[in-house]
């Protein structure tokens, strides 16, 4: 025996498997196949949580996703804590660890329940109404006092260790449901060729069938028949069935992503295990069997724990073997109430009374509850209830009218039931975008106009019959299959007229009197009332300001509550009020399963070069160049980056370098006209460059600014081997694609991305030439391979494509071999260059290196605001060329005003001031903000070399200010700088002849 | 205008709430109006209130085609800072951000304006430089805005994870104390309630279909779906929607409207302190103080005025999130949604006269136009008013992308090499 | 790159292995010179988007409507006979052996694992043997060709092949 | 995630593609003889549509050609491609 409310039999749980679980730090028991819910209800606790606002004391109101009130944190281990749980949701395991939330110290004596006195002052909105003087309590006071009070559940504290996966699917037909409808559609959709996927939110299949009792279905109990349909589905080969799955977004062209969990309900989960598994589901069509969600009744108090739905009560009993209490009050609007108070009077609940709201109610099933002897009260309406943290008593007021009531009667009771209705889920087929109409003699909106190929069934479709619903499915699935004949199935059942109530419950409570709408917002009937005297009368301005449907639980069981209130309280009919919007999710999504397997490494690709083992072997210093890793610096002994980088420098100078350039975007243009194409596209003049020549190119954007920069060399006369800056090569080859595919599609041209093809092993210094000679039989004299010029040949014994270029300013090579080769040969160079003292640096050194030449690095001294001239690349047009990717902007007005930035370079005073890297630039000294900048140091190195920091920077007028003061204004003082050329070292260039 | 205040409240309170009246009317549209603003976002209502606090212009109308904040004013993930780049644009924002710090007190509405602090996080060396050289720009122009080491970014905001083995670790960050948050909702009902109290006529429901000018070319009516409506002034702050309704005069304007989406996890206890915001991971948050993790990131690829985009941008948010907040995984998304976003060129709003005489416009905001609701308000009323601009939203001409004078921020963020 | 090529994930009957070492062009020609291209290589470059073609262990997969990816054993070497043959005609060749690694991925399971980050549809009927494409697994491009029912050649580039190995292989 | 039909490859998920931009506007073959409203136009100005719009996409990991689409921005319907170079298609037929 599990708990004074379990029945003796029935159910579908596992009697022999008794479970035992904490809530609050108490041990209970439950059985395998409970919930938190039906185990804690089966245990007589109904009170399970806390409002947000009012810290009211509140119990389990339904049996699943729509649950306003049971919100718990479930905790497994230190790392392993998940809050905003709906207990209703929870799968019960031996040692389940949960906790109430919202409430201090206990869930039973809750400060914050003082809220709930002062209900009257803070109704909806009320802290724009306040908290505004003194100006600055509202920092110090007010908002901490808010904030405290937000949120429901702690956020977890530690890193998560669990796994979230993903996968792509694809089907003909998906199925989201697995109640009567979608099992219908499923069973005969997959009669077809197609694939079929069935989602199920629940732990098994089934839906409303899970707790039918009446129905028979050809002929056997609903619970038999649904056994057979899950063989059949299981058993064919194009079906695939996912429980604990659920549908929550529906995303343009027929995208359905479901989360499905795997380990949540398993007492063994191990940390690390995988939780979750995002589906993204691509269906031909989809069939929406969603069913249908209980209304419940706003009436005053109708919050008290033991206050629940209905048919959430039959589902406890029915599928829980659990009674909400012994003694019970039924309120309704609608015919499904009675079969509950049957069927709970079967299992030796006491039905105190039944109300009716309707002042006619007839049918099978009130006379069937009539014949049982319960007592049922026709045009009675539920005005309250007694009790603190469990109801008391109900009172029951007899209707005078649509709108009035008369003498209340008081009933004890220990749980009320209620039920307004059913109104159908329309969320996935709102999210996809499919209209919904207004069916009036049903009060819900229903599906209409599509906007995908989406098809509702069953009850989300208003159909509550089951042979309807049933038949509905079934056909469907065989119009969607191409079948001929669909399966038909008879049904046995005991109608229940559709039809049930929205709205507030009229009372004799006065204005103060809190009638909830939405439970977990603390959302009172009031409340709406307050906002629509206060003018805000768009349903969506009453969901904000009165934050109605907001909650976790999207407003699931509030949203046509609120929306007929707002209709009574404006005259306005619903349709034309109008809902709000529905939204992805349908119920929270756990952040892990969207993000994936994406973290640490698997984060971003992490592209390494194939000397970089090498490098990390060495204990280099690696920095992130978009994807890549770059070595920045190679430390040795305790060496800082200073030290490291200032004996690479010296190295390079005097001796030489080697340095990995492998990352830098490489493209082989080849093709007859590649030479235009590349006069086209670059600002460059290319025609004239001999085979096995070099140039350095610049790239506009067609705005006129610079976007990239690289070296061109001419393999042959219809062949280039060009290079673009390490982050900027899918730019590049993107746009080359662009013009070559749209704009001169005449030109015969091909580019191919060959990054990855060279690894690239840059030698620099006065030794450079005697250390590749070393490794190789080409002519390395200046005669036959000057400065910027290739060759292609044999390189310690790969094959390769050696360029003679520097971007230290010093005598240098760039070797570039097939990539699975890089290492070998990078080895072969490194041992090669032993006795000339070959240093390896990283991309730290070679930025001072490059800056004491004054070279430019793109995104650096540029920043897509600059033009080739505003950098000292002028020079670089082709002048002759009447057009060229940005040319045309080029002769706009701004870009020969004299105020633009231009780069030069800084020398401060004191030569052991290094100024920092975006250090702003004014005229005089000594003002106070906002100064008049003029501009900004973009680079700034202490140079070893020059024993002295060196800076470059784009100044408005630069290169007009040769030699003049400037002052660069830090915290510390303004520093005084002198304007200088941008070259610092061997201004005439001498080094690179060596 | 009735006063808000604790006092009242508590009055109230004892009479069951019942006497609190309309916080703006909802009139029937006049014939005519010395202006109108179309668009009823903050921007749109703000400009009326200035517009008639200011410049006494009190015959005036916004028109809204829905319900008023129900644009990206709305939708927005309300994150509010200063510390731009260039000169331009932190004058404009700053004065904003000015703006902001009496803003509940001269709307008599509490905006919520929370000044927690903005930290932008560093994750590579270039990172490092460019919010350095915001740093320095902004000391210079007197915006604060300070550099952080790592340990002191962790220290600021307790769930960053600084551990060096993240894929791209966190190397730094940038801070502006004065940034923060504001209730997105209130900012769109103070001004209204502000300006509704002042003669403005908040006309919801009420879509501009047509622009009318006279022979000269001027404007001189809006034809709207609750009728013909005469004036001589139009100010446009239609967002996402600034291409149709400038194509109503026949103006083109170098925009595009994207689907920008932002989420919110489920409430919870107060946990995280600030706004923290990556550029390079792509994902930014704060904590509402209804205790909902508020979350955005990048606009989605193409153009569309659907209000949604694609669950694969939400994830990549998600991604970067999870990586810079590892407890944050078991977290749960709640809603997610999106907004049309007006994207210029440079990425910098356009507040000026256009062509049509008579018409002025204020967008471009792209992704970021909720920081600065009080001061793009306060520069567009000013240069309806007097028909032309405030110095501070002078730079910000449609001309400037002719004659080449762009104001590049997102450039000036790229990465390059 | 350090790492061994090879995974074994018996418990999933999958098999993810290096393919055998391979020699890769690029080639590009345009729609008039493809029936010279295909002679010159012995090989009818398939016109049909997302196929494939195989001669005299020479293949050539589809990848663009002027671009075919021409995967050889590494003692092949069309390159100097399609030049001399090709003549004046315009064509792009371009060596890119290393550029990328080619690995196989096998078993019953292959499939299913594939779509954990490769979002197409990669049923027998939508994906035939021989069926080839550029495509992306997580934030990874690949050329995926299908060889046999629970087979497929993967080929990506050289960087991004540890990335793919470890999503592939945390994938479950 | 829509699907995007390429023309050479048929139908395909969004994140193997590129966005290209509002299509038809067509690089001028002499930018200097333009004035610079033209090259403004040229360089900025955009329909930006709300209903249907021509714009380019690029099949980047797949074929890697670009291609144009009529998209109804409203409802991210795509009613046709069609490649590079071929005129608008025109409407009539299209809708559905
Ligand atoms: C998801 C998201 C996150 C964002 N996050 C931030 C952020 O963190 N910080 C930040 O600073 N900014 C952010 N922004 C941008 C910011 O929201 C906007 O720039 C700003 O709110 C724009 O305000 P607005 O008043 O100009 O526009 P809106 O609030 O959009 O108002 C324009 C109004 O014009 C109306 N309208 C349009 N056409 C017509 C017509 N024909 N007739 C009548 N009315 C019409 C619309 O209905 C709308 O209400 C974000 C935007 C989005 C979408
Ligand atoms: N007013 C009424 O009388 C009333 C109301 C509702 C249901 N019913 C009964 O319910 C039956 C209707 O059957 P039905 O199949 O339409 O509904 P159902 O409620 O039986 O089944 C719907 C199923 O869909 C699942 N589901 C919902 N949203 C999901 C999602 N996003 N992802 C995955 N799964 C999801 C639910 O877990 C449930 O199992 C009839 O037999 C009818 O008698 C009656
Ligand atoms: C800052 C901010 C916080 C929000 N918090 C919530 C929330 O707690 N619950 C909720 O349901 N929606 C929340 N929303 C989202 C709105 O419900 C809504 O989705 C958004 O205003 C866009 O409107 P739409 O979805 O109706 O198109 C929030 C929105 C914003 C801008
Ligand atoms: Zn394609």
């Amino acid at each position: 025996m599990t708990g004074a409310f379990r029945t003796k039999t029935g159910g579908r749980i596992d009697r022999q498997k008794s479970v035992s679980f904490q809530f609050d730090g108490k041990t209970y028991q439950g059985y395998e196949g409970d919930t938190l819910a039906s185990a804690l209800l089966a245990n007589g606790v109904h009170l399970m949580g806390r409002s947000f606002k009012y810290h009211r004391p509140r119990g389990v109101l339904s049996a699943g996703s729509e649950e306003p009130n049971a919100l718990v944190t479930v905790r497994r281990d230190g790392r392993r804590v998940t809050p905003n749980l709906r207990a209703t949701e929870v799968a019960l395991y031996q040692g389940l660890e949960a906790h109430s939330q919202n409430r201090w110290p206990s869930l039973n004596f809750d400060v914050g329940a003082i809220n709930s006195l002062m209900a009257r002052f803070i109704p909806s909105g009320f802290y724009y109404k306040t908290f505004m003087w003194p100006r600055k309590a509202w920092d110090a006071l007010y908002e901490p006092i808010i904030r405290q009070a937000a949120g429901l559940g702690d956020a977890p504290t530690e890193p998560d260790p669990d796994v979230y996966l993903n996968t792509y699917a694809h089907c003909e037909i998906l199925v989201v449901g697995g109640g009567p409808a979608g099992l219908a559609a499923a069973l005969s959709a997959s009669q077809g060729e197609g694939r079929v996927i069935l989602v199920e939110d629940g732990a098994e299949l089934g839906g409303s069938l899970l707790i039918e009792r009446d129905a028979l279905i050809d002929g056997q109990p609903a619970l038999d028949w649904l056994a057979s349909a899950r063989q059949q589905l299981a058993a064919r080969p194009n079906v695939t069935i996912l429980t604990r799955a659920t549908a929550f977004a529906y995303n343009a062209h027929n995208m359905v992503c479901v989360t499905e969990r795997l380990s949540d309900h398993r007492a063994d989960a191990q940390p690390g295990e995988a939780r979750e598994r995002l589906w993204q589901i691509r269906a031909a069509d989809v069939i929406l069997a969603q069913g249908a969600v209980e209304r419940p009744l706003v009436f005053p108090d109708n919050d008290r724990p033991g206050v629940l739905l209905a048919e959430a009560a039959r589902t406890y009993l029915n599928r829980y073997g659990v009674t909400p209490g012994r003694r019970v009050v039924v309120a309704t609007g609608h015919d499904s109430a009675y079969r509950v108070a049957i069927e709970l009077q079967a299992a030796g609940v006491e039905i105190a009374a039944l109300a009716d709201l309707r002042p006619t109610p007839s049918g099978p099933w009130v006379e069937r509850a009539q014949g049982l002897g319960i007592k049922v009260l026709k045009g009675t309406a539920i005005t309250g209830t007694s009790g603190g943290r469990r109801v008391t008593g109900a009172r029951l007021s007899p209707l005078i009218g649509m709108a009035q009531v008369g003498k209340p009667d008081w009933i004890a009771c220990d749980a009320v039931l209620m039920s307004g209705g059913c109104t159908p889920s329309v969320h996935l087929w709102s999210q996809s975008r499919g209209k919904v109409k207004w069916d009036e003699a049903l009060d819900a909106f229903l599906p209409s106009e599509a906007a995908e190929r989406a098809i509702c069934v069953g009850a989300g479709a208003g159909r509550f019959d089951l042979a309807e619903v049933l038949a509905d499915g079934a056909q469907t699935g065989a119009r969607l299959a191409g079948l001929k004949t669909p399966p038909a199935f008879h049904v046995e059942a005991t109608p229940l007229a559709p039809r049930g109530v929205v709205g507030a419950v009229p009372h004799d409570r006065g204005p103060n009197a809190l009638a909830f709408v939405d439970w977990q917002n603390d959302v009172t009937a009031k409340d709406l009332k307050l906002a629509v005297r206060e003018g805000f009368q768009s349903i969506e301005h009453l969901k904000r300001y009165t934050t109605t449907g907001m909650a976790t639980d999207q407003g699931k069981t509030s949203n046509l509550n609120a929306l007929a209130i707002a209709s009574d309280l404006l005259d306005r009919p619903i349709p034309a009020i109008g809902l709000t919007t529905f939204r992805m999710p349908f119920t929270p999504v756990t952040f892990g399963t969207l993000a994936g397997l994406a973290r640490g490494d698997l984060f971003d690709p992490v592209r390494c070069t194939p000397m970089h083992g090498w490098a990390e072997a060495k204990g280099a210093v690696f920095e992130d160049v978009s994807l890549w890793k770059r070595a920045r610096y190679f430390p040795q002994g305790g060496e800082d980056m200073h030290a490291a980088v200032a004996r690479e420098c010296l190295a390079v100078r005097s001796r030489a370098g080697i340095f990995d350039a492998s990352t830098l975007g490489k493209i082989e243009i080849v093709g007859p006209d590649a030479a235009e194409f590349l006069n086209r596209f670059y600002i460059n003049a290319w025609t004239k460059l001999g085979v096995g020549r070099c140039r350095y190119g610049v790239l506009l954007r067609e705005d006129g600014f610079v976007m990239d920069d690289g070296v061109v060399g001419r393999l042959a006369a219809d062949r280039f081997h060009l290079t673009t800056t390490t982050g900027g090569a899918a730019r590049v080859l993107a746009m080359m694609e662009d013009y070559l595919q749209t704009e001169w599609p005449d030109l015969r041209v091909a580019c191919t991305s060959t990054t990855e093809q060279w690894a690239v092993i840059a030698v620099q210094g006065p030794k450079a030439r005697d250390i590749v000679s070393r490794l190789t039989s080409l002519d390395l004299s200046s005669e036959r391979l000057p400065h910027m010029s290739l060759v292609e040949g044999e390189v310690a014994g790969a094959p390769a494509r050696l360029f003679r270029v520097s971007f230290t300013g010093e005598l240098g090579y760039e070797i570039n071999v097939p990539s699975d080769r890089g290492l070998e040969v990078w080895e072969k160079v490194v041992a090669a260059g032993a006795e000339f003292g070959l240093t390896p640096y990283g991309t730290e050194t070679m930025h001072v290196l490059r800056a004491e030449k004054g070279f430019i690095i793109v995104g650096q001294e540029t920043d897509g605001t600059a033009t080739p001239d505003d950098v000292g690349l002028g020079w670089a047009i082709g002048k002759a060329k009447p057009d060229f990717v940005g040319k045309r902007s080029l002769a706009r007005p701004s870009m020969s005003d004299p105020d633009r930035k231009q780069l030069v370079g800084l020398l401060t005073e004191r030569p052991e001031t290094v100024l920092e890297e975006g250090a702003q630039i004014v005229a005089s000294p000594g003002g106070t903000p906002p100064l008049a900048l003029i501009g900004h140091v973009t680079s700034s190195y202490a140079s070893a070399t020059l024993g002295r920091s060196i800076a470059l920077a784009m100044i408005q007028g630069g290169r007009a200010r040769m030699g003049q003061k400037l002052y660069s204004p830090s915290p510390q003082g303004d520093i005084a700088v002198t304007v200088c050329a941008p070259v610092f070292y061997d201004p005439e260039g001498e080094r690179v002849n060596g | 205008m009735q006063k808000f205040s604790g006092f009242e409240l508590i009055r109230q309170g004892l009479m069951g709430q019942s006497g609190w009246k309309p916080q703006w009317r909802s009139p029937e549209p006049k014939a005519s109006y010395d202006a109108v603003i179309i668009g009823g976002g903050g921007h749109g209502l703000g400009a009326a209130y200035y517009l008639a606090s200011q410049h006494g212009l009190k015959n005036i109308a916004v028109l809204e085609k829905g319900w008023i904040g129900g644009g990206n004013t709305g939708r927005n993930t309300t994150i509010i800072r200063s510390n731009y780049l260039f000169n331009e644009s932190a004058a404009l924002y700053d004065h904003a951000l000015k703006l902001w710090e009496g803003l509940s007190q001269a709307l008599n509405y509490n905006v919520m304006f929370s000044q927690r602090g903005v930290m932008m996080v560093a994750h590579t060396v270039h990172d490092v430089q460019v919010f350095q050289r915001h740093v320095h720009a902004n000391r210079a122009n007197g915006v604060d805005n300070e550099w952080l080491t790592p340990e002191a970014a962790k220290a600021y905001c307790p769930p960053l994870n600084i551990e060096r083995n993240l894929r791209f670790p966190v190397l730094g960050a940038a801070l502006q104390r004065r940034g923060g948050t504001a209730r997105h909702d209130a900012v769109a009902w103070g001004y209204a309630r502000a300006a509704d109290d002042l003669g403005v006529d908040i006309l919801e429901n009420c879509e501009v279909t047509a622009i009318r000018r006279n022979a000269q070319g001027a404007v001189e009516a809006v034809e709207t779906t609750r009728g013909l409506i005469k004036t001589p002034k139009i100010g446009v702050s239609a967002a996402g929607h600034t291409s149709v309704v400038l194509g109503m005069a026949g103006v083109r304007a170098p925009l595009e409207s994207f689907p920008l989406q932002a989420l919110v996890s489920e409430p919870i206890k107060p946990i995280f302190p600030c706004v923290v915001m990556s550029n390079t991971i792509h994902a930014y948050m704060s904590q509402s103080d209804k205790g909902e993790l508020v979350i955005g990131a990048g606009t989605d690829i193409y153009p569309s005025y659907t209000q949604r985009g694609g669950l694969q941008i939400s994830q990549h948010t998600l991604e970067a999130i999870c990586e810079l907040f590892p407890q944050f995984r078991r977290m749960r998304m709640l809603r997610n949604w999106g907004g049309i976003v007006d994207v210029t060129p440079d990425r910098s709003p356009i507040i000026a006269k256009t062509p049509v005489p008579g018409l002025y416009v204020n967008c471009g905001w792209g992704t970021g136009g909720f920081k600065a609701t009080p001061g793009a308000a306060h520069t567009l009323a000013w240069t309806i008013a007097k028909d032309e601009p405030h110095p501070i939203n002078a730079p910000f001409t449609l001309e400037r992308f002719r004659d080449g004078f762009l104001i590049d921020e997102a450039a000036a963020a790229a990465v390059a090499h | 790159m350090a790492e061994p090529l090879t995974m074994a994930m018996p418990d999933l009957q999958l098999g993810l292995s290096p393919a055998q070492p391979l020699v890769r062009f690029n080639l590009r020609c345009r729609e008039a010179d493809v029936a010279a291209c295909s002679e010159a290589l012995r090989l009818d470059l398939p016109t049909r988007p997302c196929t494939s073609a195989e001669n005299g262990g020479r293949s050539a997969l589809w990848l663009g409507p002027d671009e075919w990816l021409i995967l050889t054993s590494d003692q092949d070497d069309p390159s100097s006979h399609l030049t001399a043959t090709m003549g004046d005609r315009f064509f792009s060749w371009v060596d890119i052996r290393a550029r990328q690694v080619g690995l196989v991925l096998t078993g019953p399971e292959s499939a299913r694992r594939l779509n954990t980050g490769c979002p197409l549809d990669l049923d027998l009927k939508a994906f035939p043997i021989g069926m080839c494409t550029r495509t992306v697994f997580a934030k990874a491009e690949i050329v995926l060709w299908r060889r046999e029912v629970q087979s497929f050649h993967i080929e990506v580039w050289r960087s991004f092949a540890p990335y793919l190995k470890g999503m592939l292989a945390a994938a479950g | 995630m829509l699907i995007i039909t390429c023309p050479y490859c048929g139908p395909r998920p969004e994140i193997e593609f590129s966005h290209g931009g509002e299509a038809h506007i067509a690089r001028p073959l002499n930018p200097a003889a333009l004035n610079a409203d033209q090259w403004t136009d040229f360089l900025y100005l955009r329909t930006n549509t709300k209903g249907v719009h021509a714009e380019r996409w690029r099949h980047l990991h797949g074929c890697a050609r670009f291609f144009n689409a009529l998209r109804d921005t409203t409802t991210d319907k795509i009613l046709t491609t069609y490649r590079t170079g071929a005129p608008r298609p025109d409407l009539e037929g299209l809708t559905p």
